[in-house]
């Protein structure tokens, strides 16, 4: 795909956001605030409605067959434009899954649901022992006449409170390597056995859970490929999202606000002059810093789109993207001033055209500063990104 | 962690006591201070009875008369702890509002205020902070207007420390609004004087159990008699107790990082993974030995500025240095050890989630680190001429 | 110039240096050994008889005529494939001025000289009292008949002991603003009056020198454009630097140099594991970083060629560049083990074939590390360029 | 810079000594021994005359008896001034050498070395590494293989400070090729015994003027009573005095941070740019006061340091910690300086430029940053069971 039909494309998708994007929505993603489910499907419809959804999809599968360039500009325009992001949990990851190693049955049942954002999904995979040491993962699947029962535990599961399904890696062998006897197995949220207890992370909010999987029983026909094949597909969802990694659509988003925010420390006649010298320095370093990530970013996915692996790269977009983004997160919180440590977790929850004063944008950059922090935590922690970057680089 | 030779035996004994009412009566329901934003105070009065606050203030005011290392031991208990909520309020209340009403108030209000400060009967803020006037205290706005023999107080503070449980506060105000810093003079202001309003409380990063609030001053009425020192005089009185308030931060910052080292040391010596435990990766020993390296000088070098202050010989100087380094420290101990803890340094009812959350204030209020390095940096280029080394 | 041109571009250029590269300069070059002046001009002439000289140059005036991928792309060719380095002084920096700001009777009298090597230039702008604040500089020439009666110093000049001819910033007024007194003037450094003292720099080497200048008379025609025209090319001669300013091909050289050291160390079984640990965390580190500094890089010349002025980004290469460049030259040194404090700066002018052993290695990555600390110095100090780029970002 | 409480008059009368005779009779011929790359042996007994080498070995062997601030005072004094030939040359001799053969020589050794040594008649030499030793001891290969009353010793030493000016040279040698670390002992070797070849200079990064050389064995006799303490205890003796050693590099390298800060701060006041001086850049102030803040801490650690070693109780541990931070610091603090100075800081002939090639080896010699970490991160691990904090 040329140069000229990426503008085309990038321009086309702005148009149609700027169009059909509701007011409410822009007005929360834009002032920092947290979205409702409601919020996420009634975006995700819209998208779907007007050919904009599930673009990494081919076309047979009711996808657009976006290349690797139109997927990255999708992710930058949406955050540009104050869209929301897309849940990753169905469209992005159990959707391919399904195409790719479910049963026709399986994509009859599963994929419209997905696309029409009206079945909402989860992803079990971490659990209490079991973090970036995936292959750890206890929580077993015994099969019982046509059913598996399984019994265990998952954590950090994100929006477990919304969902419907849950795309889930349970252990249905102890013998062998541990990576072999992990299968993919569809869960109903509904089953008899589940229970979902809450998490309260470090910025407050209630994004994360514990689920409890106490003998809940599951049809044999909702494992994916066969027993085993869970590490396999496992690691086919790790390659599906490096195009998402670096995330630089709402990082570019974040330091838009942090230019508008700087130039309204740097009017204030109250503010020392020292310290707007400061603001100006860190202001241009997060901006080199941000612009090297999207140049490296680029860089990966066109060599991705030629067709080379280019080894552990996205493993370095995922380790300099955090540092990029905890930076600029700390200096969001700096920028705040005398309200530099205040943050309430209720005002993520204003609506879209809430007057925003000086308190309630510091906790929207408060909170940036905490969510911040678990970006080099999870999807493997960083650590576990420098083995693989060294694997890759070491003879 | 180091050798410390500063306390005695009846130091450790009265920090037994601490600890026991940090473990007993503190630890069980900080959580649910964090909810209602405050603590409450019936903890005060218990910490009073105890003898925890204002510990040295002279005998004929209630204190105890001993050596400000009790004060010590204090705020290094409970912030060992992680008790960030009266951690924080009793340092504002024993080691900013009671010094400067012992060294400036008139004997009545000596006698009138410190007495039930040691009680915990009354809590003590101060109001420094403006919108607008953050680490630069000339610029403050909160007027008060001589009228016969009150003055008449109007303005804004945001940002005050217990100042929803407050029923003092030492108020800096601009008795002169044409002079500068000459034009300030600190006024104690008592809680349920008229047209006194706090504002709502604000709920912040970290320190969630610590209340903290705007007030409102709207033509309030004080007595002259309230004021602490001479007219005028005020910021030279802050700035002489800001070493004092510097190196409490200073102590209870290091104290901080010690006890995030131990957490993590113990952590990722159960935590299982890749078939061993995180402590036998190389990195998580390489980067705890760094900040216990960094930890352990600059615990030294606190201890030392301590020493300096009993001997009150603490250069003011120094005192900025020591809370600019080890609140920098602070801020990057609890943040690798954070990443050491994984997903679970991530949930708030970690200890480590917290220490990363209450962290970060550190090293803005009671003086950003920009000031402390305009404090220090003066000081280097102003010693007179010649080749300094 | 399309992509599959420049590979074309990048395969004759290669070829090229294989055939024609003397082995001798080429071993020295790999070795990381210092050069002598004749090895330049060698490998300059060479260039220029087989039509890879001058290759910004427009063709009109004996040039290549190429564009800045082309000229980025023969920087890192030529680097890569150890070939030496492009001397300034004459072909990048004079040789420009003249054909664009001086007269007729210059362009003859100089511009051949410069493309055939066989006149020698060096760059007399710096003073004591003038180095990054260039506009402070004080050597004064004053108008005598037809001659200028030039006094004052000159400092930094590098390779003004190899020097037929210096061009000079000169001061031919004192009123006004300081930069509108300053003329550029063209000086033959075998002209009485001339004293080159040499400094020994960090690295033990002489690179650099203290030109003396006292009473020294010059032809009022080796005056380019008018008096008080010399910050106006001062400025036009930075913009021309930007294509090289990051130097990304002797810093891509460098780390295959520092893989290929890393590798000894990693397969020695003497060396401590965890020492390998560390020199493998940095490595990975550092390519992270150098791969994110070429796609800047390439970002940047993209834009430049596009015509987009991208603002302070040619500050922002030198900021980048400069860090990565000391960050490695660090690790060169690491990589040394027991030999880590060794430094002989006699082993800099070995033959190309001698024989590298632990200590004469040892003393180039000493020199690299040395020499490596100048470079956030030259040039506008780092903090100058931050200042640039503060400048351009905030309102 | 901050108050130091250690020196009594007398140290500081003795400072005074030291510094008139660095500045008269060392600085004005350093360059030339950088040339020459060694110190001449004549300064060697200036300095035994002044009574500035070995200062606290006792007066039964030669030595002042005094306490071993004077060895700091030494120390700083050489190192204040950038004088690192000497500053390194002594601290060899009279800080690892000497020690190891008070403790652990026979009446004969002591007696026959330590009073010339104190004299600076017999320069020391201390041979541990080799290539393919560098911080791991315990792979050393050169073996001492005992024959009658003699040890026939084979082996090659590199990167030996003092190597070509030294009469004695305490060596580390595999009495036992078996043994690992149990297999080590410390043979005393004079120079002029045949088979020892001094091989050629090693040209440094920094330390140009303090001679390092490698140094061949082969089939080189010596005595058995040559030996320090007993055979295969060589390893542990090392051990014991490695505290002693990093100590003494945290007292070198916090005094060159010092000095650093000084030079910047006297070049930035005077040097001019952009019509005013460096030093009223506010970059140029932050740098500094950093600097001088992170200085200052580890000054104060490091002195807490020398009074435990005085008090015989720095734990090794500590002295890793000091060991580790210092050097850090040195070579940051040298790095930034030099920065400021731009290009002047950058012309060899500038303390800021040789200060800067001198902090490098800081970081590897007397063990590496990573050695240190090593060890403190496995005190931490070790500590019993339980929580720490």
């Amino acid at each position: 795909m040329s140069a000229e039909s990426i503008i085309a494309f990038r321009a086309d998708l702005r148009d149609f956001i700027r169009r059909e994007l509701p007011l409410e929505i822009a007005g929360r993603v834009a002032g920092g605030m947290e979205l409702d489910k409601s919020d996420y499907v009634r975006w995700q419809q819209i998208l779907h409605r007007h050919g904009w959804f599930a673009g990494a999809w081919p076309v047979e599968h009711g996808g657009q067959g976006w290349d690797l360039r139109r997927q990255l500009a999708f992710l930058q325009e949406t955050a540009l434009n104050d869209a929301p992001m897309i849940i990753p949990y169905g469209v992005s990851m159990v959707g391919p899954v399904i195409y790719t190693f479910g049963s026709e049955a399986q994509k009859r049942q599963h994929l419209p649901g997905v696309l029409s954002s009206e079945v909402w999904w989860c992803q079990g995979y971490s659990e209490p022992g079991a973090g970036s040491d995936l292959a750890a993962l206890r929580t077993t699947a015994v099969r019982d006449g046509d059913e598996y029962v399984v019994n265990g535990s998952k954590l950090w599961t994100t929006e477990a409170h919304w969902a419907d399904m849950m795309h889930c890696l349970v252990r249905t062998s102890n013998t062998g390597k541990r990576q072999e006897g992990i299968s993919f197995l569809l869960i109903d949220m509904k089953t008899p056995g589940i229970t979902v207890r809450p998490i309260l992370t470090i910025d407050g909010q209630h994004h994360t859970n514990e689920v409890f999987l106490d003998d809940v029983r599951v049809p044999a026909g909702n494992l994916v490929g066969s027993e085993g094949d869970g590490w396999r597909i496992a690691k086919f969802l790790l390659g599906n999202e490096r195009v998402a990694i670096a995330d630089t659509g709402a990082k570019l988003r974040l330091l838009a606000r942090l230019s508008a925010m700087n130039a309204m420390v740097q009017a204030d006649p109250t503010v020392l002059p020292m310290v707007k010298a400061q603001h100006a320095a860190r202001l241009v370093d997060l901006t080199v810093r941000l612009d090297t990530l999207c140049a490296l970013e680029e860089h990966c996915v066109e060599a991705w789109a030629a067709g080379s692996p280019l080894g552990s790269t996205a493993s370095m977009l995922k380790v300099r993207g955090t540092e990029v983004l905890q930076a600029m997160s700390e200096f969001a919180v700096a920028l705040q001033g005398a309200y530099a440590g205040v943050h309430d977790p209720a005002d993520l929850h204003l609506p879209g055209d809430a007057r925003i004063n000086a308190a309630r944008q510091a906790s929207m950059m408060a909170h940036q500063y905490l969510y911040g922090r678990c970006w080099s935590i999870f999807g493997g922690t960083n650590e576990v990104q420098r083995n693989i970057i060294a694997a890759g680089i070491l003879p | 962690m180091i050798d410390r030779e500063l306390f005695s035996a009846d130091h450790e004994l009265f920090r037994a006591t601490v600890r026991r009412f940090v473990e007993e009566e503190v630890a069980p329901h900080h959580a649910q201070w964090e909810e209602e934003g405050k603590v409450p105070r019936a903890i005060w009065r218990r910490a009073g009875e105890l003898g925890l606050l204002c510990c040295n203030l002279p005998e004929e005011y209630g204190g105890a008369g001993c050596d400000w290392l009790y004060n010590v031991v204090v705020i290094e208990e409970f912030w060992r702890a992680g008790m960030s909520g009266p951690g924080a309020g009793f340092m504002v209340h024993s080691e900013m509002v009671a010094p400067y009403i012992l060294a400036w108030g008139s004997e009545e209000l000596k006698q009138s205020w410190l007495p039930r400060m040691v009680k915990g009967e009354v809590i003590g803020a101060i109001g420094m902070t403006e919108p607008g006037a953050g680490s630069d205290l000339k610029n403050i706005r909160t007027r008060a207007v001589r009228d016969g023999d009150d003055y008449v107080i109007d303005g804004q503070k945001v940002y005050i420390s217990n100042g929803q449980n407050c029923d003092i506060i030492v108020l800096a105000t601009k008795t002169d609004m044409a002079a500068k810093s000459r034009g300030m003079s600190l006024i104690l202001v008592e809680a349920d004087r008229p047209g006194f309003v706090k504002g709502r409380s604000l709920s912040k990063i970290g320190l969630r159990a610590q209340d903290t609030a705007e007030l409102f001053f709207e033509g309030v009425r004080v007595p002259v008699a309230n004021r602490l020192g001479e007219e005028g005089q005020g910021f030279g009185m802050l700035m002489q107790k800001l070493a004092h308030e510097r190196l409490s931060q200073a102590v209870r910052s290091i104290m901080v990082c010690e006890a995030a080292i131990g957490w993590t040391v113990d952590y990722t010596r159960q935590r299982e993974a890749f078939g061993g435990t995180l402590a036998d990766f190389q990195n998580t020993q390489f980067v705890l030995a760094q900040l216990e390296a960094e930890t352990s000088a600059l615990r030294v070098f606190t201890d030392w500025c301590i020493t300096r202050f009993l001997a009150g010989k603490l250069d003011p100087v120094d005192a900025a240095k020591a809370k600019l380094t080890v609140t920098d420290l602070q801020c990057k101990v609890v943040d690798q050890c954070l990443q050491l803890f994984g997903g679970y340094g991530y949930i708030l009812e970690y200890p480590i989630a917290r220490a990363y959350t209450d962290a970060r204030i550190t090293r803005i209020a009671g003086g950003a680190a920009e000031v402390m390095k305009q404090i220090i940096g003066r000081d280097l280029f102003a010693k007179a001429g010649g080749t300094r080394a």
